[in-house]
């Protein structure tokens, strides 16, 4: 098996506010091998920003809190590292790509600036040296190295964002977390964006974290998908077994509430209600509220996970009967 | 964060009636509340609260120290400093409410205009404030102080005058940012003409930032009042008013420091219980609601 | 930015002739005869209307607020109605003080009110933060004049440390500076933490923290220039309050400076001097206005760049008005 | 059959610093009754602009506006208020859309209270079928929109829209600011009402997917004027326009081993501020020629009911 990039073993996140304690992760395993892309897809609210600033120990202080679960990177405990150690991983190891490009630069900063600052963060080099550095970065980014000394405002949403992930990758970390890339983007200028990162991340040789709620993004970006729904994730696999194998009623109803181009269906099958209050999980399955296939023990206990194959696994009953009959029929 | 579900308030709260939940639960604003309501109700019932009259001079009883008969001991002509007090409480009450008055009515309509109608308009009513506020407010009010003449009303006006450039211009900020709100449009589309959109959609929607401005104004106006008199351009004696007492008493601070002493914590307490509850205020009515 | 500075320059002028004209029309509408003022009530009628004539009080009122302009760009304030000196002379003689004054309050006050601000946000609901939004709280709400009075009766009279009237040294000082700086700082703090709480939350300080950017680096670069506009928009008016406050804060310690000057004269109706003061003060505030704007365009590029690249703003506001 | 909804030559321009923003630049539209037009296309686009300026809450520069045959261009306001009653707006941010002092039962009463079409007991009667129509519970009528999700929210604004039992709604980026599931919902909600009350729809959008599956016909617009405008299926069976083509190459399909040509436009979109004489899309096109920069291609019909704005539609 590949090396592992990434572990995150039953993680659990709350933020504890004044009108009480939201639980937006809930036990969240999770796996990257060194060099492959995962796509971290759910809907507001699943835990997937949770997830990656826990990754990156950026939780909002004091109200976001770790409760439980271990993050290892390359082997290494993420969760006690010191504070020091963590400023060395941030930017150098592992470098996140915001949302809004708009709101994600400092707007009294140069451009060229914010990209040699985390350079110089961490290799020693003198100014002029990582401004050559910056300069050449944003040529990486598809960017005239001669707007270095402009400010965020001159540049547009698209060109913001690849500054934004100039920044990210200047100091070639061996992860990427990008955190809903193109969802403030116009559909033309995204297509140039992820046209870029999956150059970058070939020339860097990153592996990459893709959080999204958009699945043609992920089609195009990942070779691994985990589903997020309220903070656990209820399918996990490979591109293949999502795409062409979904288990989990809420993946399949996430299929079925786009509409597809190819073909003309005359309606869309939404999947019904909404999500539960993250502040008041039910006991049971959180999809069970939605979910067609429910079952009375659904509402009763917490469903287990369930391995279909070496990579392919569901959070749901329906899938453990399943699991069953295939080892009875194999057996 | 999701906002507090449907399915958890089967009681439906009025916006108005959940922000006074959110002021209840705040201590300090509670604290400014009942401060305030005290110093209100010293004001209003000071015929009947009041142990002696305002004017009434004792001079066997001159600069008497803190004691039963005179909580606040007496002035150089042996008025009761607590008496005093409880009427000079009417006086700043009734200048900070009726030059805030003042204020909103003036500047309230100038900004509402100037932000509903926007342009040429906007421009002229801003470009004209712009040099009222070049002006620092006590200069301003002094110079009109100095051409009206000195008098209760007098003081109204120039303290309201002067604080007309800050209202219109918060009352500007907020009706342009509620203006752009998909909602006006949609208002439009429904038969509203402009005097509906004003006053059902527009105006309870600037109702929050106006009500805390009304607060903190008060207790500005009232600072001025007190500032005004104490540089002997306010209210004129006998007419107990705090900053006019103050001033009377500096010429004894040497060793009857307790005449200055009390209508300063007065004002003081009038202050912080106005700002403590325009602060709870602010939060209890932040319109950014938690989503 | 030169062309940001001079286009502040260029529009601060209609607004200085808005106040002169908007001071001297209250003031002239004023009830009393200054030429009575000036000559006390022994004068006969006959002399009273003799220096009326003299003075130009008889002209009409778009006359005398001409000429009033006119005098006043050669520096002339006219004269005052009891002493005869130009107000002019006076002024300047007097306002360093006032000046000086003003100046070490804010900078005492920014200073502390700053840092304090600061360390208030990023500590929230510490004991540091209470007591700071506790001080704040009372330092608004106390009466500056009172407190000077307060701060005279204790420091100077009961413990004599301290000189309680004059202006003569820094030990002078001292006290007209705790009496304002109280009010400022508590002002400034509050602003300081607010803005600081505000930007703390925004993404791009969440880029340079993922960057493995230090704390301290955060906070003082990314974090503190970001929020430091409303702050110096505070200190600006601060100041303003400062001029305007000199008349109270020198009628308590008895400086001779413009504040106390003008509140002398308001007594005795003395109008050329008032009208001189006021005016005088508002320039002065004017120009610490168009500082306070020269660093607005310093601390954020957003500003001063309006005026170089006009085009920029245009597509913004396409974006608006597109969406 | 004859349009509900017609322009000829319809412009917006607004005053900016720097010049005039030809926000709607000579748009020819028209909408048959009960079908529905998408209009696709980037933000800054002045697709919005369109919108608003059908629906009168926007004065146009020039241009002609026709609603049911009757020149509609500029009304007097009692003109205004009976056009009104047949056109209505769905809008793009539940949030800023609902007026947060007032109850869902004010906001979906309110145009019917404007136009007194009912009182007292028969308001309320119809304010509760609005709801049911919607799917929104009954109980929720004395709350705050504040105290409602997303997609409850948007199903207000429907129901206001329908209040007034309009012949024509304009919806600007309804569903965009929903997740997908919720999405759905709305959608095949929007779709039933049309089929129920014969509906005529502007649906508003740059979500490709969404416009293809509620649409009869699309019209793809690029700084203020069409590029194209074709029957659904065709566009994205064969879209003409190179920047149709760009446009709908970009879409990340929620496929795997589907192999596409993508094309990846160079630039972005810029403004069109004081614009030159030319095809706007020109700067970013790869098929540009010398003709295209300076004369500007009126739309023409290559197929029955496609129409291309192009000089060289018929060589690529």
């Amino acid at each position: 098996m590949d090396e592992k990039i990434l572990e995150i073993e039953n993680l659990a996140v709350e933020y504890r506010t004044d009108d009480g304690v939201v639980k937006a992760v809930n036990g969240l395993d999770l796996t990257l091998e060194k060099g492959g892309t995962l796509g971290l897809v759910g809907e507001t609210g699943a835990g997937k920003t949770t997830t990656a600033l826990s990754i990156m120990r950026l939780l909002p202080d004091p109200q976001g809190v770790i409760t439980s679960g271990s993050i290892k990177f390359a082997g290494q405990d993420i969760l006690s590292l010191s504070k020091g150690e963590l400023r060395k991983m941030r930017g150098q190891h592992i470098s996140m790509v915001f949302q809004d490009p708009m709101t994600s630069l400092n707007p009294i900063l140069t451009v060229g600036d914010q990209i040699a600052e985390a350079i110089r963060l961490h290799e020693k080099i003198s100014r002029a040296e990582a401004a050559v550095r910056a300069q050449s970065m944003l040529e990486r980014v598809g960017i005239p190295p001669n707007r270095y000394s402009e400010y965020p405002h001159q540049f547009s949403g698209g060109m913001k964002q690849r500054v934004v992930i100039a920044i990210a990758l200047a100091c070639n970390p061996q992860l990427l977390i990008a955190d809903e890339p193109t969802t403030a983007l116009d559909v033309t200028i995204q297509a140039q964006v992820l046209a870029l990162m999956n150059k970058l991340k070939n020339d860097f040789e990153t592996s990459m974290i893709i959080i999204t709620h958009d699945l043609g993004v992920v089609a195009e970006m990942c070779d691994r998908v985990a589903i997020l729904y309220c903070g656990e994730i209820v399918e996990y696999g490979s591109l293949e077994d999502i795409f062409d194998h979904p288990e989990h009623p809420y993946t399949k109803g996430l299929f079925s509430s786009i509409p597809d181009l190819d073909t003309r269906a005359s309606r869309l099958t939404p999947i019904p209600g909404l999500a539960p209050d993250p502040s008041r999980l039910p006991k049971g399955c959180k999809f069970a509220n939605r979910c067609s296939m429910k079952r009375p023990e659904c509402v009763k206990t917490d469903p287990p996970v369930v391995n279909l194959d070496d990579l392919h696994r569901v959070k749901c009953l329906l899938a453990q009967g399943k699991d069953a009959e295939q080892h009875a029929t194999l057996g | 964060m999701q906002s507090k579900q449907t399915d958890r308030s089967r009681k439906n709260y009025s916006l108005w009636l959940s922000a006074w939940k959110r002021l209840k639960k705040s201590r300090m604003a509670m604290f400014g509340l009942a401060l305030f309501a005290i110093i209100c109700l010293g004001a209003i019932f000071a015929d009947v609260i009041a142990p002696y009259p305002y004017d009434f001079q004792n001079l066997d009883e001159t600069f008497q120290f803190p004691n039963a008969n005179h909580w606040f001991g007496t002035d150089s002509v042996g008025r009761d400093i607590f008496s005093r007090i409880l009427y000079g409480g009417r006086v700043s009450l009734q200048i900070g409410l009726v030059s805030v008055l003042i204020s909103v009515t003036l500047g309230g309509s100038l900004g509402a205009i100037a932000g509903f109608y926007g342009g040429k308009t906007d421009n002229l009513i801003m470009r004209t404030l712009d040099i009222l506020l070049a002006i620092p407010a006590i200069l301003l009010a002094i110079t009109i102080v100095t051409a009206l003449g000195p008098g209760m009303f007098n003081l109204m006006l120039a303290i309201g005058v002067s604080s007309v450039p800050s209202f219109a211009r918060i009352v500007r900020a907020s009706i342009l940012s509620v203006k752009e709100q998909e909602f006006v449009e949609a208002a439009r589309l429904s038969g509203c003409n402009d005097a509906h959109i004003i006053f059902s959609h527009l105006v309870p929607n600037i109702m929050a930032p106006i009500i805390v401005q009304i607060t903190l104004s008060m207790a500005l106006a009232i600072l001025s009042a007190s500032s005004l008199s104490f540089i002997g351009l306010g209210i004129q004696p006998p007419i107990p008013e705090w900053g006019a007492m103050l001033s009377a008493g500096r010429a004894y601070i040497r060793n009857y420091s307790h005449i200055v002493l009390f209508p300063g914590l007065a004002i003081m307490a009038t202050i912080l219980s106005l700002n403590l509850l325009g602060d709870g205020l602010r939060d209890a009515l932040d319109p950014r609601l938690k989503n | 930015m030169f062309r940001y500075i001079s286009r502040r320059i260029i529009m601060m002028i209609p607004v200085l002739l808005g106040v002169v004209f908007v001071i001297f029309t209250i003031l002239y509408f004023s009830p009393g005869d200054p030429a009575r003022t000036i000559l006390g009530v022994t004068a006969t009628e006959q002399e009273v209307q003799m220096l009326s004539e003299e003075l130009g009080l008889n002209d009409p009122y778009g006359v005398q607020l001409f000429r009033y302009l006119k005098d006043l760009l050669r520096g002339d304030m006219g004269r005052s109605y009891k002493n005869n000196k130009s107000v002019s002379a006076e002024i300047l003689q007097r306002f360093p003080t006032t000046l000086l004054l003003a100046t070490l309050s804010i900078l005492f006050a920014a200073v502390i009110a700053i840092v304090a601000g600061i360390i208030s946000a990023i500590k929230q609901y510490s004991v540091f933060d209470n007591i700071v939004t506790g001080f704040s709280l009372l330092g608004i709400s106390i009466p500056n004049f009172w407190l000077g009075l307060m701060l005279i009766i204790l420091v100077s009279l009961h413990w004599r440390l301290l000189p309680a009237s004059g202006f003569y040294g820094p030990r002078y000082w001292i006290l007209p500076l705790i009496t304002n700086g109280v009010g400022y700082m508590a002002g400034i703090m509050r602003i300081t933490r607010s803005s600081m709480l505000e930007v703390i939350r925004q993404d791009y300080i969440r880029t340079a923290r993922a960057k493995g950017q230090r704390e301290i680096v955060v906070i003082l670069k990314h974090a503190l220039r970001n929020a430091i506009i409303p702050i110096i928009t505070l200190i600006g008016l601060q100041f303003g309050r400062a001029l305007g406050g000199a008349v109270l804060i020198e009628t308590v310690f008895a400086i001779p400076g413009l504040g106390k000057y003008l509140v002398d004269s308001i007594s005795a109706k003395d109008i050329p001097v008032i009208q001189g003061g006021v005016l005088f003060l508002a320039f002065l505030f004017g120009v610490v206005n168009l500082c306070v704007d020269i660093l607005y365009g310093f601390f954020d590029p957003r500003i001063s760049s309006q005026y170089r690249r006009k085009k920029e703003k245009a597509v913004k506001m396409h974006a608006k008005q597109a969406n | 059959m004859l349009p509900l909804v017609e322009t000829k030559g319809l412009k917006k321009h607004f005053r900016v610093p720097d010049g005039w923003l030809h926000a709607v630049d000579g748009i020819d539209i028209s909408i048959g009754e009960g079908m529905t037009l998408g209009i696709v296309g980037e933000s800054g686009c002045g697709k919005s602009t369109l919108g608003r300026l059908l629906l009168q809450l926007l004065e146009p520069t020039d241009g002609v506006i026709r609603f049911q045959q009757k020149d509609v261009s500029s009304p007097n306001k009692a003109q205004l208020k009976e056009l009104r009653k047949d056109m209505q707006m769905i809008f793009q941010d539940p949030y800023s859309s609902l007026n947060p002092r007032m109850t869902v039962a004010e906001i979906i009463s309110e145009p019917m209270r404007r136009y007194h079409l009912y009182k007292g007991a028969a308001l309320r009667d119809r304010v509760t079928t609005l709801m049911n129509t919607v799917g929104l519970e009954q109980r929720l009528e004395n709350s705050y929109p504040h105290e409602l999700d997303g997609g409850r929210r948007q199903r207000i604004g429907i129901a206001r829209a329908l209040a007034l039992e309009p012949k024509f709604i304009v919806c600007d980026e309804p569903v965009s600011a929903l997740d997908v599931s919720i999405q759905a919902q709305i959608l095949n909600l929007m779709m039933d009402l049309q089929e129920e009350y014969g509906l005529t729809y502007m649906f508003i959008t740059h979500d490709l997917s969404v416009v293809k599956h509620i649409s009869d016909d699309i019209a793809v617009m690029y700084l203020g004027q069409l590029v194209e405008q074709s029957p659904a299926d065709r566009l994205f069976e064969e879209p003409r326009h190179p920047y149709s083509k760009a446009l709908l190459s970009a879409i990340p399909r929620p496929k795997i081993r589907v192999e596409r040509q993508r094309i990846i436009l160079k630039e972005e979109i810029s403004s069109p501020i004081n614009p030159t004489p030319g095809c706007r899309f020109a700067p970013r096109c790869i098929y540009a020629v010398d003709e295209c920069r300076t004369s500007n291609q009126e739309l023409v019909e290559v197929d029955s009911g496609h129409f291309v704005a192009c000089h060289r539609v018929n060589e690529i």
